[in-house]
């Protein structure tokens, strides 16, 4: 096992490597994912104002066909 | 007899809606006169008569066509004044002006400065440079502009800022000289401009509240979308 | 082709008028040069080694300064408005923007790039070749140059961001400028080099007026 | 009227497609993993470095296909003037950014050990950190104005302006290199591609691939949704005092129906 870490001696190399792509590519799925609910959270509470200031009336969307 | 419209017009600037649904039709000698709160979008209407901008859905017709098929032929016959000057420091006011004759390929150049700087009352300053130019003097330069070679619309944003009394009558003159050769002129204006009759254009009776603006796409899409639904499933069976 | 002339005439003379600029762009590529020898030390060998690049990437640095000046005071002051609206196409009157801008700093460094050669030790031989080597690629490093101080404008920090965005564009202009001097040095011909850059400077033409062209327009609407 | 599309649109379209996207990239980087960490045999030449390749190479692709991307985006975005193109350009910047950044960095982590060197001007590398550069350019003036519309059209453009460049800049960069190239460092060719190690390499370059559109998806999302809550911001649905109804409906009539007054 430890010598499937140490990969040669070059274990070191091997391992930054992949973890820093590793770190890379979950840090920015995670950054991405983080922004995407604190915009949704932020998008339903606007919605759902609109909603209920939403004018209703049936003529409106005739004319917008 | 020339004939300047717009239909329908939308202006979005970035993700604000600023008026929605705006024509207007203005013929040879007409003048038509912009109103509206702040942000009403009397700039932005004048930036889209003159091409700036594109509107969001409408059309702008010079003569039943479009302004869009042929920039170079709008932008011959017309002249736009924005907020700024565009005048130069260093150069002497005819030579801010000469640019822009040349531009529009003005014949007998000199004479046609010469006869905007009069009109304007500005010629003895014609070969002063621009840094020692008061604020009207600027602006009265920036209006001779609109006066060299040939042109059947202007297009004039807040042309009065920096003017005194005196010189907005001038302005109210001119306007008037235009008219009665055949222009069209588009302007806004906070003060009283004297412009025999003009058409009043009140942007605020344009302004969408974007509350509906923005409930009314959501209608159109959903609509859009139980029109595609059913059709689809007739065409699956 | 009036309008092209008229806007030349017109940025020349600003330009002549304003004097300070063209100086100024001299001025600092002959600083810039100067620093290196601070730098790596007076021995001459290593001097008249580097000089070609030394000179090349000075000059890059100096036309770039200037680059910003190129539309930033039109857009604020309305007349890029005007230009935009001139029954003149555009292209052609960023054509005679760029022409003049290169006629005002261009041409100054092509000139006083001999007299930092010579400072540098630089072989006698590689003179001529530095100076065509220059003339082919300086109204290139205008024409890329304009595409990003058309794209700032009316951004923040734009100074700054107009060195970033075209540093990386320049890159050729700077491989083939410098190899094409350095061939000359070693008695090789240079003529590949010099035919690439011409090739570089005929697609920039070609390409770089509609660019900026298009990127004035966005920065208008 | 796409630009207030709501992002359910785009949802509607994605929505379907992502979990399975995600799956494939879950299975796909996995049995990458898999065989490029155990299941591949050591070079005779490089040893066990040679792992390094499975990222390395796989980084650059993702590089120069976000780029390409991004280019295709700004095309889009001149000739359809579609924000989507703008916004895919917008989302797509950082991810490619990332993994040059990442070829760059585990190209350094394999020329140390091989050759000795943290960095050595190769003409792939260099063309590479060129490619960075490029990247940095282009999210440094999307984000450089206060109307991110502009940012994003000005960023198309640069984008477009970029592809362009990239050619010639690879060409010069490699005629440089040819002309510089000293003899004792070992030119950065990696291995002849041994048929064991095509497996892996093209399992992580599919695995990299689907995770650039997982992300893609992602973040058009998030950027459809700022959009969207900018536009309901601004439309001072919050300004309490303007609420009379009738005068909004007034103001409304009178958009829809009255021509010019005279």
């Amino acid at each position: 096992m430890s010598e499937f870490f140490s990969m040669g001696g070059y274990g070191s190399y091997i391992w930054a490597s992949y973890g820093l792509t590793a770190l890379a590519m979950i840090v920015l799925l995670i950054a991405t994912l983080r922004g995407l609910r604190s915009s949704r959270i932020e998008r339903d509470q606007l919605e759902a104002v609109l909603q209920s200031r939403r004018p209703r009336r049936t003529k409106k969307t005739q004319k917008a066909s | 007899m020339a004939d300047f419209s717009g239909s329908d017009l939308t202006c979005l600037r970035g993700e604000r809606l600023v008026f929605g649904g705006l024509s207007f039709s203005a013929k040879s000698g007409d003048a038509v006169m912009l109103r509206g709160r702040n942000g009403a979008g009397k700039s932005s209407l004048l930036r889209l008569m003159a091409g700036l901008l594109a509107p969001r859905s409408g059309a702008l017709c010079w003569n039943g066509e479009s302004i869009a098929d042929d920039r170079a032929a709008h932008h011959a016959r017309t002249h736009y004044l924005g907020h700024q000057d565009a005048i130069k420091p260093v150069l002497t006011v005819r030579d801010n002006l000469r640019l822009w004759g040349q531009l529009r390929g003005v014949p007998d150049l000199e004479a046609a400065i010469d006869r905007a700087l009069n009109a304007l009352q500005i010629h003895h300053l014609s070969r002063v440079t621009g840094r020692y130019l008061s604020s009207g003097q600027k602006r009265r330069t920036a209006l001779a502009r609109i006066l060299i070679g040939e042109s059947h619309l202007w297009l004039l944003d807040e042309p009065t800022v920096g003017l005194d009394r005196e010189s907005c009558a001038e302005l109210a003159q001119l306007i008037a000289e235009f008219r009665a050769r055949g222009g069209v002129v588009v302007y806004s204006t906070h003060i009283d401009l004297d412009v025999e009759n003009p058409t009043i254009l009140d942007l605020d009776d344009f302004a969408i509240p974007m509350v509906e603006w923005l409930a009314e796409q959501d209608d159109i899409e959903d609509m859009a979308q139980a029109m595609r639904a059913p059709s689809s499933q007739e065409a699956a069976q | 082709m009036n309008g092209f002339l008229a806007i030349l005439r017109r940025d020349l003379s600003l330009a002549l008028r304003q004097g300070a600029d063209s100086v100024m762009v001299v001025a600092f590529f002959i600083v810039t040069t100067t620093l290196f020898p601070f730098g790596v030390g007076p021995e001459v060998n290593i001097l008249a080694r580097i000089a070609s690049g030394v000179i090349w990437v000075s000059a890059l640095l100096a036309a770039m300064l200037s680059l910003e000046r190129v539309f930033q005071a039109d857009y604020e002051d309305g007349s890029l408005e005007l230009l935009t609206l001139s029954p003149v196409s555009l292209e052609l009157l960023i054509l005679g923007k760029v022409l003049a801008h290169w006629l005002t700093t261009g041409l100054p460094l092509i000139i006083a790039a001999p007299l930092m050669a010579v400072m540098l030790n630089m072989d006698q031989d590689g003179f001529a070749i530095l100076m065509i080597a220059m003339l082919l690629g300086t109204p290139a490093l205008s024409l890329i140059g304009a595409i990003g101080a058309a794209l700032i404008l009316g951004a923040r920090r734009g100074g700054v961001l107009v060195s970033l965005l075209v540093l990386p564009l320049y890159i050729p202009v700077l491989i083939f400028g410098a190899g094409a001097v350095e061939a000359a040095l070693l008695g090789i011909s240079a003529t590949a080099q010099l035919q690439i850059m011409a090739a570089i400077l005929l697609l920039t033409l070609a390409a770089a007026p509609f660019a900026t062209a298009h990127a004035v327009r966005q920065a208008m609407e | 009227m796409h630009r207030f599309a709501k992002p359910s649109v785009f949802l509607k379209f994605t929505a379907p497609i992502l979990p399975w996207l995600s799956v494939l990239t879950a299975i796909l980087i996995a049995a990458g993993l898999y065989f490029s960490l155990i299941g591949s045999p050591v070079d005779y030449q490089q040893g066990h470095t040679v792992r390094i390749m499975y990222i390395h190479v796989p980084a650059a692709w993702m590089g120069l296909f976000c780029y390409v991307g991004m280019a295709i985006c700004g095309a889009m975005s001149l000739i359809w003037k579609h924000p989507l193109a703008d916004i895919c350009a917008r989302a797509t910047a950082p991810v490619g950014a990332t993994f040059t950044a990442l070829c760059l960095i585990t190209g350094s982590l394999w020329g140390e050990p091989m050759w000795g060197t943290w960095w050595v001007w190769d003409a792939r590398l260099t063309s590479m950190l060129i490619l960075l550069f490029l990247y940095l350019g282009y999210m440094a003036l999307v984000n450089a104005f206060d109307d991110p519309e502009r940012g994003s059209k000005a960023g198309s453009a640069l984008a477009l302006v970029g592809a362009v460049n990239v050619p010639i800049v690879k060409f010069s960069v490699d005629w440089w290199n040819t002309l510089h190239q000293p003899a004792s460092i070992v030119r950065m060719d990696g291995p002849a591609v041994d048929p064991s190690m095509q497996l892996p390499l093209a399992l992580m370059i599919l695995g990299f691939t689907c995770y650039y559109f997982v992300l893609l998806i992602l973040r058009v999302r998030l950027e459809l949704n700022e959009r969207r809550i900018r536009a309901l911001h601004l439309s001072g649905m919050f300004d309490e005092t303007v609420t009379p109804a009738a005068a909004k409906d007034k103001a409304y009539e009178a958009g829809h129906n009255a021509e010019a007054k005279q």
